[in-house]
């Protein structure tokens, strides 16, 4: 079973893998967090970005303690599924979001296929 | 098959004993890990549904967001995402971290909370716009909520569905491979122990009937020479012997001795 | 106030300094304006003046009114028919308007040319008939040169409002063509007037 | 001399005021918007947009196709339209046509002002700045290595040298907050500018008088709105209303007062120019607000079509093409997002 690590209590950040607009709106809410090292808490994935990056970065989130969810748009995690798949600790949690140009799609979420999976087969 | 489906044991009334004192912990904790995995079953099944809610509900809360921020775009002009991207300064919304105990499982529990105080961006769109840019804001405010109540469920879940595989796989294992081991084993042993026991009962009998024949030796020796005697005197009365195929006497069944080495 | 580098300006600011000029220096000191004087100057002037300058006005204003106009159309439909190239051949006909103009004038100008006849000074003076006739002609070109001018510039400014709302909405070419033509009607008020004016010219009794 | 511009005014700037007209009724109108509210996906959209003005601009787009790229390239074709006429203006209509431009220069600055505090990359930077804003040196700001050398660059290098030096010193560049800083020079630009336009005189003053004088009162107004509640005080409020406008200067002091909307309204309704926008208005409600006033805007602008010889045609024309950008993008955001119902409350119709 794998031991939750622990929480700390001063609060932990969210971050973000998303495209432009998706990501505004999370860091007008104040999601967004830039450190003294100018490291970002968020990544602008536009058709430039390659899945390399979007790998890179998702891996630097993961391991980073301070983060406790990593919101990723359905778009962008289809270009790293099979990272999201291998994915399995529960902190920080990866949470799959619609982004704005394209509607949410229950069928690509790895996580909700699985619940249904569950839910449907027992 | 009982060689392969037991434990290695000497097959003595301690082990025995032994034995059914595992056998009684074992099933106690099967049912005990039972009762967890139909808690953890329970809590799960609608951690499920919660999940599939949730899910369906943020495509819906998340179209919300999204449109406000079209509004904000409308009224703010397109620039004002550079603005936004570039006053990013420290996160003002962050997660606090909690544990929650379900049947034994430690859950990590998050809960979204917005750091008190002005915030740089509370002057953004002064100009044209700063309304739609607040109602954005708390568009997407609740959304990061709900993203982080989804986040719970979703670790929930992962964790709960970890927890339940390992009680489930004990459950199974006590069920399927501990207790029928321990089964064959009494099993075994007592089967063990009454071939044992029949052999010395086929031992006793025989001695017994060594000893019989030798009584009857001795009798009709004794007969002999007290008809000798009695065709010398006549005084001496013996009942009829038998023979040689007549049970003992039930006074003298093996069920009537009190032997120390016997178990019964 | 008015703005000193207006273009209307420069009309009135010239005009008025050479009219106070005139006006004090004409004439004897001793008088503000002597009119024995000026007498003495218009009778001593050649009727042949008069009569050219208004021969040349009559040309020249209308020409300048016509070339204002076209200028003033043309830009607005070369403009707006780069958009819509449709319009240009219907709105030539401002542009064509405004070129009357100038015929107007070409016209009243040969007309008023004709009527210059020959004769002799006596005693250095030319009698009345003659210097009637060199105002006759002199008003006959000024009243038709300044009419064209005014009417080329209104056509003109007609025709390009007209150049543009027909880019916009063909329906109104032509409204506004009804407008354009009693603009342009205007000139010819003048041409009349100044054909009347020079038709009693008689240079000798 | 109010009139005569009818002979002078063609002299120079005939030939573009025709083109701007022409450029007029390339907008698209209310049976164009109607169709596009039809539409199902972005590519029927694309597929709408290419029978208009828009055509060469879409025509080579790839099929997945975005509402951004679908903005960029509208606003690719106001740029270029607006770029051959500036190349082709008389110096008086070039130096108005540059102050049209000035509000998205005054934009530009404070992004690549604010990027630069936060040093990042300078291309990033001016590949986001909007085209109607860039001026020749306007990457030189980007090199500045700190905030005193940027203020001098600022002013050296930009057309809004003036605004900075009178309003601006170089400690506010670093302390100021970056939207206070924004709208002081956007005050300082609109007085400017109005003041050029009463320069010019004739019609241009009086319907420029009358298009600024809404902007700036829009300003004042979404200033008011949008300070409630934030820390900017009354008095700092005040220093980011212009010196013109129908409000100035009784109702620059009541707006400066409210403090909240039924205050602004009252102070907004003492002016009939206005009274008018808020009785459509219910009680409390200001959400539709932005649509109403940008419906006056364009109301504004149409009607200063009505009249001739005079610059405020480009500037009219530039608002409608920018609000009908933001027709577009509102649209097909409504279409991307499967929100067609609300297509109706983000369009402002030209009539």
């Amino acid at each position: 079973m794998a031991q939750p690590s622990v929480v700390s209590q001063d609060g932990m950040l969210l971050a973000v893998l998303a495209d432009e607009d998706t990501i505004t709106g999370f860091l007008l809410a104040g999601v967004g967090n830039v450190d003294l090292r100018k490291k970002k808490n968020y990544l602008v994935v536009d058709s430039k970005t390659s899945p390399r990056a979007i790998e890179a970065a998702f891996k630097e989130f993961t391991s980073r303690d301070d983060i406790a969810v990593i919101l990723i748009s359905q778009q962008v995690a289809g270009q790293i599924r099979h990272i999201i798949e291998a994915h399995n600790k529960p902190i920080p949690a990866v949470l799959e979001i619609p982004s704005k140009d394209c509607p949410y799609d229950p069928s690509q979420d790895s996580l909700l296929t699985r619940v249904k999976h569950i839910a449907g087969f027992n | 098959m009982s060689t392969q489906n037991r434990l290695p044991v000497v097959p003595t009334v301690t082990v025995l004993t032994m034995m059914k004192a595992r056998l009684v912990g074992a099933t106690k904790g099967h049912a005990l890990l039972k009762k967890k995995a139909d808690a953890l079953t329970m809590r799960f099944r609608q951690l499920l549904k919660e999940i599939i809610d949730a899910k369906e509900n943020l495509g819906s809360t998340m179209k919300g967001s999204f449109f406000a921020y079209t509004e904000a775009q409308y009224a703010a002009g397109d620039n004002i995402k550079h603005t936004i991207m570039d006053n990013v300064d420290t996160a003002v919304v962050k997660v606090r971290g909690d544990l929650d105990n379900v049947a034994g499982v430690k859950i990590p529990k998050f809960e979204s909370f917005v750091l008190p105080g002005e915030t740089k961006m509370d002057l953004t769109g002064l100009g044209r716009g700063g309304q739609q840019l607040q109602s954005c804001r708390k568009a997407y405010l609740s959304a990061v909520e709900l993203l982080v109540q989804l986040a719970n469920l979703q670790t929930a879940f992962l964790t709960l569905d970890e927890a339940l595989k390992v009680t489930n796989r004990r459950v199974n294992a006590l069920e399927n491979v501990v207790k029928p081991k321990l089964e064959n084993t009494i099993s075994y042993i007592k089967a063990e122990l009454d071939e044992l026991e029949r052999e010395e009962f086929f031992r006793l009998k025989k001695v017994q009937k060594n000893k019989q024949k030798r009584t009857a030796a001795d009798m009709a020796q004794a007969a002999q020479i007290a008809e000798a005697a009695a065709a010398n005197g006549g005084d001496l009365q013996l009942p009829p012997f038998p023979g040689p195929g007549v049970q003992p006497p039930a006074s003298s069944s093996l069920l009537y001795n009190k032997e120390d080495d016997l178990l019964f | 106030m008015a703005d000193l580098t207006h273009p209307v300006m420069w009309f009135y600011i010239p005009v008025t300094i050479a009219w106070v000029c005139f006006l004090i220096s004409v004439g004897s000191p001793s008088r503000f304006i002597d009119y024995d004087w000026l007498w003495f100057l218009f009778r001593n002037m050649s009727p042949y003046f008069w009569a050219a300058l208004g021969v040349a006005l009559a040309v020249g204003m209308s020409i300048l009114g016509a070339a204002w106009g076209i200028f003033i159309t043309g830009s607005s439909l070369v403009g707006a028919a780069i958009r819509v190239p449709r319009i240009t051949s219907k709105n030539l006909i401002s542009v064509i308007f405004c070129e009357a103009v100038a015929i107007y004038g070409v016209i009243v100008a040969i007309i008023l040319q004709t009527k210059i006849e020959r004769v002799e000074p006596v005693n250095g003076v030319f009698d009345k008939y003659a210097m009637a006739s060199g105002y006759s002609i002199f008003g006959s070109g000024v009243t038709c040169g300044f009419a064209n001018l005014v009417c080329g510039m209104c056509v003109g400014i007609v025709g390009s409002s007209c150049a543009l709302s027909d880019a916009q909405n063909s329906t109104l070419f032509v409204k506004i063509l009804v407008v354009e033509i009693f603009g342009s009607a205007l000139g010819l008020f003048g041409v009349i007037i100044g054909i009347i004016m020079s038709g009693g010219v008689k240079w000798s009794a | 001399m109010y009139g005569f511009e009818m002979m002078s005014f063609n002299i120079k700037d005939g030939f573009l005021e025709a083109i701007v007209r022409g450029h007029r009724t390339g907008l698209l109108t209310v049976a164009d918007y109607n169709n596009l509210a039809q539409c199902e996906t972005l590519d029927d959209i694309k597929l709408n947009l290419t029978s208009t003005d828009y055509s060469q601009y879409l025509a080579n787009e790839a099929s997945p196709i975005y509402t951004a790229t679908i903005v960029e390239k509208c606003t690719q074709k106001l740029v270029n339209d607006w770029n051959y006429m500036r190349s082709q203006a008389d110096e008086t209509l070039a130096t108005f046509m540059d102050y049209c431009t000035y509000g998205h220069m005054i934009d530009n600055v404070v992004l690549i002002v604010t990027g630069t505090l936060h040093e990042r990359d300078v291309q990033e930077l001016l590949d986001k700045c909007h085209p109607l804003g860039m001026f020749d040196s306007i990457a030189t700001l980007a090199v500045a290595q700190n905030m005193r050398e940027l203020y001098r660059l600022v002013l050296v290098d930009t057309p809004l040298a003036p605004y900075f030096s009178e309003n601006l010193t170089h400690e506010d560049l670093d302390e100021m907050n970056i939207e206070i800083m924004r709208n002081t020079l956007y005050k300082a630009y609109l007085d400017d500018f109005a003041a050029y336009c009463r320069k010019l005189g004739g019609t241009t003053a009086e319907i420029m008088g009358d298009l600024l004088a809404f902007e700036t009162d829009r300003r004042a107004l979404n200033i008011t709105l949008n300070s409630i509640g934030t820390e900017l005080t009354r008095e700092d409020r005040k220093k980011l209303y212009s010196n013109f406008g129908l409000l100035y200067p009784h109702g620059h002091n009541e707006l400066a007062m409210a403090e909240d909307f039924d205050q602004i309204r009252s102070a907004m309704e003492k002016v009939p120019a206005y009274s008018g926008i808020f009785s459509k208005l219910g009680y409390g409600e200001s959400q539709m607000l932005d649509k109403l006033l940008y419906e006056e805007e364009v109301k504004k602008c149409v009607d200063c079509y009505e009249q001739q010889f005079h610059y405020g045609v480009f500037y009219a024309y530039m608002k409608m093409r920018e609000q009908e950008i933001r027709n577009i993008m509102w649209i097909s955001e409504c279409v991307a997002q499967d929100q067609k119902g609300r297509i109706s409350d983000g369009i402002v119709y030209l009539f």
